[in-house]
């Protein structure tokens, strides 16, 4: 299987240019680029505020076209550009913003910390509270705690969670005043000591964390529950009941690793998802992080942002269902990847 | 006093529909220190019923016994603690799994496995020790290379080689009581004698005594004091192994023996093979269960259950005409 | 004579392992090791050896299960390695195994009945009133209830589960039956059963079979003639009388000493010691010397090939003709 | 029926209906879907029946019925509710109104008060209404039928492709395996939003367009698991018995480790069907979505979100979209439970 | 221009009209307000410097002529003199020699010449600008130190010369114009010479300006008692609804009302009938929006002028604005409402009018419904596409395509996202555009708009395609018309023509401002100006008049923790028109 896996990470360059090289395609057909997107902005001023009022309007020379395509890089054929852009990505240049003109990486890298923190967060409450749920539930099946918990998880996943996050902050920071309204901390935070650091951060993450984890729990759980009870009526099981052991330890010892097979076939997916996290709870919340990011980059149109998130996110996804594949192989010894094809 | 008494056992599955079914019907055996009871049968016949449910290894939340008691050492198995049934398995009565396929965890490896009930009931000792003590099951079981198969994951190792780990397992607190359900079914000749004189040593050694079930007629006349031979779910021959061996009492028994191929059968040549079939258990009849299929079958047998008779040879027959039969 | 239906020459199949998912180790075990032998129309050829010596990764190398390494797998004079998707799935249905464990090799999701219906779907057998019809004459024929049909394999015991298996192999009228340890899951009535039906199957179809069989009682009864295998490698091979009367390979005679016989105890002497050689690192050459009472020095070093006597008794050991024969 | 006929299939209909809270939901969600698909006649601004001057009108199906048709002044469609309390009792002049008389697209605005209106038994919007003042409950119903068809049909395209393929991957292995899986990987980092604003710019996406795309993306996370199962389940003996049999690929993948795999994929249903809909209200609720004035959740969402103070909008949007995925995962889990031939059981 | 400095010259300023801040105010105190979007730069010009913060920016430079926020009369800022040459289309400025730059250096004539280089520079990517100070401004010239003339292209009236042909200094000691300049700018704080300076900048957080110690135009006539708070604090909060409990809590001080699902359901409550928080409703007279519905006239059936008038008669913008809008806004009835005399108040917008409707679609052949109601012709529908992409305006469009099936007229909405529609309305795809163009300049703009020289073509403002040759001669005779009374009448008859055109279905205006404050802000006396946009805007020509009670703050606190009640504070104030 090494050979296998050394394959896999081998192909995530034909996979990662395939992934780059379609959706730099597709940039260029997106209507409302970045030149379109500053005339509007000129033109449309009308809410937003103006520039001098009277220079709205007016129509550009075909030369002043040609250096706008040309600042904004569409003056190439397509392909040439993408091997430019490759190129500079090869040598860890992501490009600037076309609306910050900052420095693609340092725009990631400023939010990175916000996003991981509610990413592995998020990540580690799922799986912390998913796992031990779905093994409760599946060994009391049918009990009271299995048909409640049910109720409360799909409650949780069949609320939206920026309906969530809205009544959340409405409630908890307007009317009762508990949290914070938003941020990730406060405009003070340098000021105070180590200690109210991170009761700072805790307090200002309570809401959207909630309102992240509110729908993530029912999939996970409801997995590893119908997993365990596939185990649970296994014959190992009752080796493990022969042997001695009580009911709670022949689960934890042996049916819990076969259970988590089609967990670990998520973990990947979950990775990836790290750098996710939802422009609308961060919208919500006030939480500058790469979900808006990129929310907006998509919507702005600010292509060298989105392909910067793509290509960490890629790579990121691309590595995680590698992961994926290592968690389910290590969780199953009798998965081999890669050793088939005989009919 | 027996070391494993089993009075009046009945075990009952609830199916689809949710009606509880006997499907283990009032069976009464003991089983001495140091001794073998031989249990053999029909296939489907609640050999293996049984002895799960000494151990009280049915399946929740279907199967249960509904009646009957189970005392081993004096301790009633239905009443003890849960904690206290939990020492007992494993480390005073062990199991070896009917089918080794499924038997073992599927993740874990070998070592683990075996090393797991040596955790569970000596806890004190050391790893080493485990690890040790695992090897030299291994051996003594006969695995080839045990070194590396500790290491190997359960589809790695042919179904004999499972079969055995599931015996090292099962030894490796050298139980007072072993419960076998076919364990050398999936093993050579060579392996099964091995097998076999490894579970006698054993059994000299530390007095245990062993519930072996087997198809195997002959093997379980080498390897038996008693035996008992149960059909649809119930005991229709009990006795010590020479006996009913040698004096068959009852029909079904009879037809056992004659099934068998021998040195005295031509090759290829038609065997004695029982008519018909069991009775299924939605419609078990009244009377005897095996009249269907007997040659001696009168009209009693089709309207009374026969009772279980001490015969002459001090068997137990659960036969109306046995008396006319067990001298044939 | 005519010619074989089956001929296989030189056949080799070998699994490699690795031990961790990173670990640059393979292992190869040589499962199936040089092996050529032919099977004619109505012929039964009985298989046994030690277990993981590697009887059903032949078998499943017969029927390109897995796709041996090399050497070649002759059906009817035509080599099946060279078959398209289409031609093989008719091979398949002339050749039929039955598998040898009653439990991993049954769908679960599948009713008795789809799982008995499944090959005339395959092969478009009858309409659907011959096939229903067909299964309840399967089933009869196995003897199973016809309430059988609608449930699922995990409600029958283990026998009753081979029956099953056997049932659909049996299904498609085959050529060439292979059955893996078709029997020893059953108890003797029912195994008594079987093999008449196999034989009454034979006779009729004209079928050739494989039979691989711990029970050497069993296969003696079934078989024309005797292939003994060791660690990949088949040691002898002759007339079943031949073979179980005058077995040549020490191997051979260790087996059959150890067979038990009802009342009396197999020969203490005659077992064969030592340790199973790991497969994966099979002894060089003799692979039986290091177990062999018999083995000279250069056991060891040359491999001994499979050499013919007139009467197509074939022995692969160096010494046999010097060692000492035993009448059985 | 014949589906009850066979053996099998009442069993599995027996094992359903033993998990009660999954049998009642399945039962309600028909009722509901059943109820949004006769919404014209529940929730309508055309009367049920006229009866003008001796002559029968049914208005919901047939041409529209102008006021001149009723002796009225004006020329475009009559107003039922209007003419229901005009000309009802004199000469067996008669209107009959659906429960809820309104059309959701209709804008019902209530003289002195500005929508959204509340909920009021006299005005008949039991719901109230949004902020044009159209009918929360017609909304919400006709709401309903479009995203449960919408995520039905996506269910269904999305099990159909992922699961194919994901089949494929797992019983082929190897190189097949390894291409697909980088087209996969390929496919799912598209940017959903930019293949939807590249449509919309040349068609005003509709019911279809939008499932077309969401099938295009939706497909790919069945074939993940799939491909797992498929490939712990080609590894056991009981697929080698098939082939052993003969069976081709296509029968091995889809009579042996489909159903086997059964539980993998009905324990997604509820969550598929449940993304479905949110999807869509999601994609609503951005201005991605369904054209206005189609009634949708994801608009309600929105209106609700915006208009907190007037509770009944995300009130009932959200008790609405709750209740039905709470329906729909316990469904799933009956299923499950059906499908599953061994029971829940265990040893201690 | 010429060499030297004419020398008949007839200098003007402007130190005799009334001062609009109020004498009672304290300086003091931080300021707080939010913005939805985080600026993307902090440059004046080039990509992206024309985002909501960019008034911001801005406000904080000043002009060399202001407008007098009630008089409209022009105002010294930079310049304390100007003066018109001969020729019709030059200016003349007097700098005023106190004037800083933030950095203390003086604001010269150099700084004007750098400016017109600056905003011809290629460097600044801002083709419009290069466009603008080339094509419309000609020329600048530095007579001395604090002397400038400046030529536009064309003669205009005065007073829009004034403000239409000034150009901005820039700071040349501050910058260095490469191909570098648009990057290595974006966050550099230039200096500036309005009353405050960014102070600090915590990015996706908040932007700070701190009043400026010395500013040298703290005792000028027209900035005096202006511009209070020592601090603005600009915080970003990217959700509407948020923001607003953001002002619930008191973490921000004023907030806008004009949306009237604000105004008339969120604003409620203890903190109002409290009388912690005021709210206002100021009218105010500014050129308004050109909103409304754009008829293509190069799409049928919308080439047909009947077609366009029955479109209008059945646009119930009456009832949108009474339902939805809570009769909030009001109709606009040209394109061109705000403009003072300008204004052609005699033309009505067509209203809602079925009769008419139906009259006008029976001319156009369009007499017929199908069985939906829908008018067909030659089994075609008459539907009308319509081109959105503010998605919280379809609650208006919902209602006004429902009322316009009554006339048989089928309304399909197309909402995109902004650029999406944009570029579709830019390359004339589209067949309806429902959208509003900023307002702005002191007279109308028709050129642009209607003149057939920018029909039929992409990237151009005549999204209509309106293509008539009498409306085109009389745009040009408008546009090179230098009499104001001579350009009011051809405004007057060109909207009539525009009217009559029907291609634009002009739609809502809102002549008033309304907002939300906490006790504290004290307003002056006549709480804003004639041309406020909005009370608190801390900046620009008409603001900076609040001022931050510091008292008084710490009175309504108190009241709130002790849940005291203070007098109400609602205010309507309609000096500047009335509903
Ligand atoms: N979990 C179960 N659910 C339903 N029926 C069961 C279950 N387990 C066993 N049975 C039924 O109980 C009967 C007895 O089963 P048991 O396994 O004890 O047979 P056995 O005597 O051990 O047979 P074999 O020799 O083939 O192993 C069989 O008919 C079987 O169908
Ligand atoms: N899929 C596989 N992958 C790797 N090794 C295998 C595989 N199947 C079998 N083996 C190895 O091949 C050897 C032969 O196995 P096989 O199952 O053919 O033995 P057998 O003779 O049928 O034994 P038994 O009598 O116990 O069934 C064993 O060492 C086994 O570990
Ligand atoms: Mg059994
Ligand atoms: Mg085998």
């Amino acid at each position: 299987m090494t050979g296998y896996f050394v394959r896999r990470f081998l192909l995530i360059v034909p996979t990662f240019i395939g992934i780059t090289l379609l959706v730099f395609a597709i940039t260029r057909v997106v209507p409302g680029g970045p030149i379109e997107r500053l005339m509007t902005q000129i033109q449309l001023g009308g809410e937003a505020g103006s520039l001098h009022r009277s220079q709205g309007g007016g129509t550009l020379s075909d030369e002043q076209m040609a250096e706008l395509q040309r600042y904004y890089g569409f003056d190439k054929p397509m392909l040439t550009s993408y091997v430019i852009w490759l190129k500079k990505v090869v040598q860890f240049n992501l490009g600037l913003s076309t609306r910050y003109q900052d420095p693609v990486w340092q725009i990631i890298k400023e939010r990175f910390p916000i996003s991981i923190f509610y990413g592995v967060t998020t990540l580690i409450l799922t799986y912390a509270v998913c796992i031990p749920l779905g093994l409760a539930k599946g060994m009391y099946h049918g009990s009271t705690l299995d048909s409640w918990s049910s109720a409360l998880v799909f409650l949780g996943y069949a609320l939206p969670s920026y309906v969530i996050g809205i009544a959340l902050i409405s409630l908890f920071a307007g009317y009762w005043d508990i949290f914070p309204l938003g941020g990730f901390m406060s405009d003070n935070f340098d000021e105070l000591s180590s200690w109210g650091k991170v009761t700072d951060i805790f307090n200002h993450s309570v809401l959207p964390l909630i309102a992240y984890l509110a729908g993530s729990f029912a999939v996970t759980t409801l997995m590893m529950k119908n997993a365990l009870m596939d185990n649970l009526s296994a014959d190992y099981m009752r080796t493990a009941s022969a042997k001695g052991l009580s009911r709670g330890k022949g689960v934890r010892n042996h049916a819990l690793r076969n259970s988590l097979i089609p967990v670990a076939t998520s973990f990947g997916n979950n990775i990836s998802l790290l750098l996710g996290g939802s422009f609308l709870i961060e919208t919500i919340f006030n939480i500058d992080g790469i979900g808006l990011l990129g929310y907006e980059a998509i919507i702005e149109r600010d292509y060298p942002i989105v392909m910067g998130i793509l290509v960490i996110s890629s790579l990121l996804y691309l590595i995680g269902n590698i992961l994926s594949d290592i968690c389910v192989a290590l969780v199953d010894p009798r998965i081999r990847f890669g050793e088939r094809g005989d009919a | 006093m027996s070391l494993l008494s089993v009075q009046n056992l009945s075990v009952s599955i609830c199916g689809d529909d949710g009606v509880p079914r006997e499907l283990v019907n009032s069976v009464s055996f003991d089983i001495q220190a140091g001794q073998t009871l031989g249990l053999v049968g029909e296939s489907g016949c609640g050999k293996s019923l049984t002895a799960m449910a000494v151990l009280d290894l049915l399946p929740k939340p279907q199967a249960m016994i509904s009646k009957g008691a189970v005392r081993f050492k004096e301790e009633d198995l239905r009443t003890v603690s849960g904690s206290r049934l939990r020492q007992i398995r494993g480390k005073n009565i062990a199991v070896i799994f009917q089918d080794p396929m499924t038997a073992l965890n599927p993740v874990q490896t070998v070592a683990q496995q075996i090393i797991e009930v040596l955790r569970i009931h000596f806890p004190k000792q050391s790893r080493i020790n485990h690890h040790d003590r695992a090897l030299t099951l291994l051996k003594e079981v006969g695995i080839p290379a045990p070194e590396e198969r500790l290491a190997a994951y359960p589809h790695q190792l042919s179904g004999g080689m499972r079969q055995r780990v599931m015996i090292a397992m099962a030894l490796a607190c050298e139980p007072d009581l072993l419960i076998a359900d076919e364990p050398t079914t999936a093993l050579d000749v060579t392996i099964q004698a091995q097998i076999v004189r490894l579970l006698k040593k054993l059994q000299k050694k530390n007095g245990m005594a062993m519930l072996f079930i087997t198809h195997d007629l002959a093997l379980v006349s080498q390897v038996s004091d008693h035996i008992a031979v149960m059909y649809a779910g119930k005991i229709s021959e009990y006795g010590s192994a020479q006996q009913v061996f040698s004096q068959p009492g009852h029909p079904y028994t009879k037809s056992l023996m004659a099934a068998l191929p021998s040195a005295s059968h031509l090759p290829k040549s038609p065997l004695f093979a029982l008519e018909g079939q069991v009775p299924a258990i939605e419609a078990m009849p009244p009377g005897c269960r095996f009249a269907n299929r007997c040659h001696h079958v009168v009209d009693i047998c089709h309207t009374v259950a026969p009772s279980q008779e001490k015969t002459i040879n001090g068997t137990l027959v659960s036969c109306h005409r046995w008396k006319e039969l067990i001298n044939d | 004579m005519t010619d074989p239906v089956l001929k296989v020459e030189n056949l080799q199949l070998h699994f490699t392992q690795n031990r961790g998912i990173f670990s640059r180790h393979h292992s190869t075990v040589r499962a199936v090791d040089d092996i050529s032998f032919q099977l004619h129309a109505g012929e039964t050829l009985g298989l046994v050896g030690e277990s993981g010596c590697g009887k059903s990764s032949l078998g499943k190398a017969l029927l390109n299960l897995h796709r041996p390494t090399s050497g070649k797998v002759i059906f009817q004079g035509c080599d099946i390695a060279g078959l398209s998707d289409r031609a093989m799935r008719q091979y398949r249905r002339s050749l039929q195994m039955i598998f040898q464990d009653p439990f991993e090799s049954l769908n679960n999701r599948h009713t008795v009945a789809a799982i008995l219906e499944e090959p005339l779907l395959i092969h478009k057998v009858g309409d659907r009133n011959s096939r229903r019809h067909k299964v309840a004459t399967l089933l009869d024929l196995v003897g199973l209830p016809s309430t059988a049909a609608s449930k699922y394999p995990h409600e029958f015991s283990g026998g009753q589960r081979q029956r099953i298996g056997i049932a659909r192999a049996i299904a498609l009228n085959p050529q060439v039956l292979i059955c893996d340890e078709a029997v020893s899951a059953l108890d003797v009535s029912v195994q008594a059963q079987i093999l008449n039906l196999l034989l009454e199957i034979q006779n009729e179809l004209n079928l050739s079979m494989l039979f691989i069989s711990h029970d050497l009682g069993v296969v003696r009864h079934m078989s024309d003639s005797i292939a003994v295998m060791y660690l990949g490698q088949i040691v002898e091979i002759g007339k079943a009388d031949q073979v179980y009367h005058q077995p040549r390979h020490p191997y051979t005679q260790g087996l059959l000493a150890a067979i038990p016989k009802i009342g009396s105890l197999a020969e203490e002497s005659s077992h064969i010691g030592g340790d199973i050689p790991s497969p994966l690192a099979p002894p060089s050459g003799c692979r039986f010397h290091t177990r062999c009472a018999f083995a000279q020095t250069d056991c060891g070093k040359t491999q001994p090939s499979l050499r013919a006597d007139s009467d197509k008794h074939s022995t692969a050991c160096h010494y046999w003709e010097n060692l000492q024969l035993k009448e059985i | 029926m014949n589906l009850f006929k066979n053996p099998v299939a009442q069993k599995r209909w027996q094992r359903f209906r033993q998990s009660r809270r999954g049998y009642y939901s399945a039962w309600i969600l028909l009722v509901l879907t059943l109820c949004s698909f006769g919404a014209e006649l529940i929730a309508n601004n055309r009367a049920l029946l006229v009866i003008y001057e001796g002559k029968w009108h049914f208005p919901i199906y047939g041409d529209v019925l102008t006021g001149e048709d009723f002796g009225l002044d004006y020329g475009y469609e009559v107003n039922y509710r209007d003419l229901q309390s005009s000309i009802t009792g004199d000469n067996g002049n008669w209107v009959l109104m659906p429960p809820i008389p309104f059309s959701p697209l209709e804008t019902d605005l209530i003289a002195g008060d500005f929508p959204p209106h509340a909920p009021s038994l006299t005005t008949r919007h039991y719901l109230g209404t949004d902020t044009s003042g159209r009918d929360v409950a017609a909304r919400l119903l006709y709401g309903f039928r479009t995203a449960i068809t919408f995520s039905i049909l996506l269910l269904v395209f999305n099990y159909a492709v992922g699961v194919a393929i994901g089949c494929m991957m797992g019983f082929w292995g190897g190189a097949f395996d390894l291409i697909f899986q980088r087209i996969i990987e390929i496919w799912s980092n598209i940017p959903f939003l930019y293949v939807i604003m590249i449509v919309a710019s040349v068609i005003t996406p509709g019911f279809w367009t939008l499932l077309l795309i969401m099938a295009f993306f939706g497909w790919t996370s069945m074939t993940w698991y799939m491909r797992t199962a498929t490939y712990k389940e080609v590894a056991r003996d009981y697929v080698m018995a098939a082939r052993a049999l003969g069976a081709s690929s296509s029968r091995i993948v889809f009579r042996h480790i489909l159903p086997n795999s059964v539980s993998t994929l009905v324990t997604f249903v509820p969550f598929s069907v449940a993304s479905g809909i949110t999807s869509l209200t999601a994609l609503d609720y951005l201005g991605f979505g369904l054209p206005a004035p189609t009634s949708s959740w994801g608009e309600l969402l929105k209106q609700g979100t915006e208009n907190l103070e007037s509770l009944w909008l995300v009130g009932s949007v959200v008790t609405a979209m709750t209740l039905i995925l709470m329906l729909v995962a316990y469904i799933g889990e009956a299923i499950r439970d059906a499908y599953d031939p061994r029971k829940f059981s265990f040893y201690e | 221009l010429p060499k030297e400095l004419p020398k008949d010259l007839v200098w003007q300023t402007n130190n005799s009209d009334p001062i609009f801040a109020d004498p009672n105010a304290e300086r003091g105190g931080r300021f707080r307000q939010f913005v939805t979007t985080f600026p993307l730069t902090l440059r004046l010009v080039g990509p992206d410097s024309n985002g909501s913060f960019a008034s911001y920016m801005r406000a904080n430079n000043l002009s060399l002529v202001g407008i007098h926020p009630n008089t409209l009369k022009p105002i010294p800022e930079l310049a304390t003199h100007w003066a018109f040459g001969s020729d019709g289309h030059s200016i003349y400025f007097r700098l005023d020699p106190d004037a800083r730059w933030s950095d203390g250096r003086p604001v010269t004539a150099d700084d004007y010449v750098f400016g017109l280089d600056f905003m011809r520079s290629k460097y600044i990517l801002a083709p419009w600008y290069n466009n603008y100070f080339s094509e419309i401004i000609t020329a600048l010239v530095k007579y001395d130190d604090h002397t400038i003339g400046i030529e536009g292209a064309t003669p205009k009236p005065e007073d829009e010369m004034l403000f239409e042909y000034s150009v901005s200094p820039v700071p040349s000691h501050f910058h260095k114009l490469d191909e570098n300049w648009v990057r290595d700018y974006n966050w550099r704080i230039e200096p500036n010479t309005g009353p405050y300076l960014i102070s600090e900048i915590r990015k996706g957080k908040f932007v700070e300006f701190t009043r400026k110690k010395q500013w040298w135009a703290n005792d000028k006539r027209y900035f005096k008692y202006r511009y209070n708070p020592d601090h603005i604090r600009v915080k970003l909060i990217r959700d509407l609804n948020i923001a607003y409990q953001y002002f619930r809590k008191g973490e921000l001080d004023t907030f806008p009302l004009l949306m009237p699902r604000f105004w008339h359901k969120k604003a409620q409550g203890e903190i109002y009938e409290k009388g912690y928080v005021g709210k206002i409703k100021f009218y105010n007279d500014v050129p308004q929006p050109i909103s409304g519905l754009f008829l293509n006239e190069d799409a049928a059936p919308l080439n047909d002028k009947n077609v366009r008038y029955a479109i209008a008669h059945a646009l119930h913008v009456d009832k949108v604005i009474n339902t939805v809008l809570h009769g909030d806004y009001e109709r606009l009835q040209t394109a061109h409402d705000g403009y003072g005399d300008y204004t052609n108040t005699t033309i009505r917008a067509r209203e809602f009018d079925l009769k008419k409707a139906d009259d006008y679609l029976n001319k156009a052949g369009w007499s017929e419904r199908g069985s939906d109601g829908i008018r067909v012709k030659d089994g075609t529908a008459l539907s009308i596409r319509i081109t959105y992409y503010n998605s919280g305006h379809n609650d208006r469009l919902v209602i006004l395509a429902q009322e316009a099936r009554k006339a048989g007229i089928d309304f399909q909405l197309q909402l995109l996202d902004a650029s999406a529609a944009f570029k579709q309305i830019m390359e004339n795809k589209h067949q309806a555009a429902w959208m509003g163009w900023s307002g702005g300049g002191l007279s109308p703009r028709y050129w642009e708009f209607y003149h057939s020289d920018n029909a039929h073509k992409a990237q151009t403002n005549n999204v209509t395609n309106t293509d008539n040759k009498d409306l085109d001669s009389k745009i040009m005779a408008y546009r090179t018309a230098t009499e104001k009374d001579t350009r009011i009448k051809l405004a007057h008859e060109l909207e009539q023509m525009v009217h009559d055109q029907g291609s634009f279905i002009p739609t809502f205006k809102v002549p008033y401002t309304r907002e939300a404050f906490w006790r504290w802000i004290k307003l002056p006396a006549n709480y804003g100006t004639r041309t406020s946009d909005s009370l608190f805007d801390p900046l620009g020509g008409s603001g900076g008049l609040f001022w931050i009670d510091n008292k008084l703050q710490q009175t309504t606190l108190d009241a709130k923790s002790d849940n005291k009640a203070l007098p109400k504070l609602m205010i309507l104030d309609e000096t500047w028109g009335t509903p």
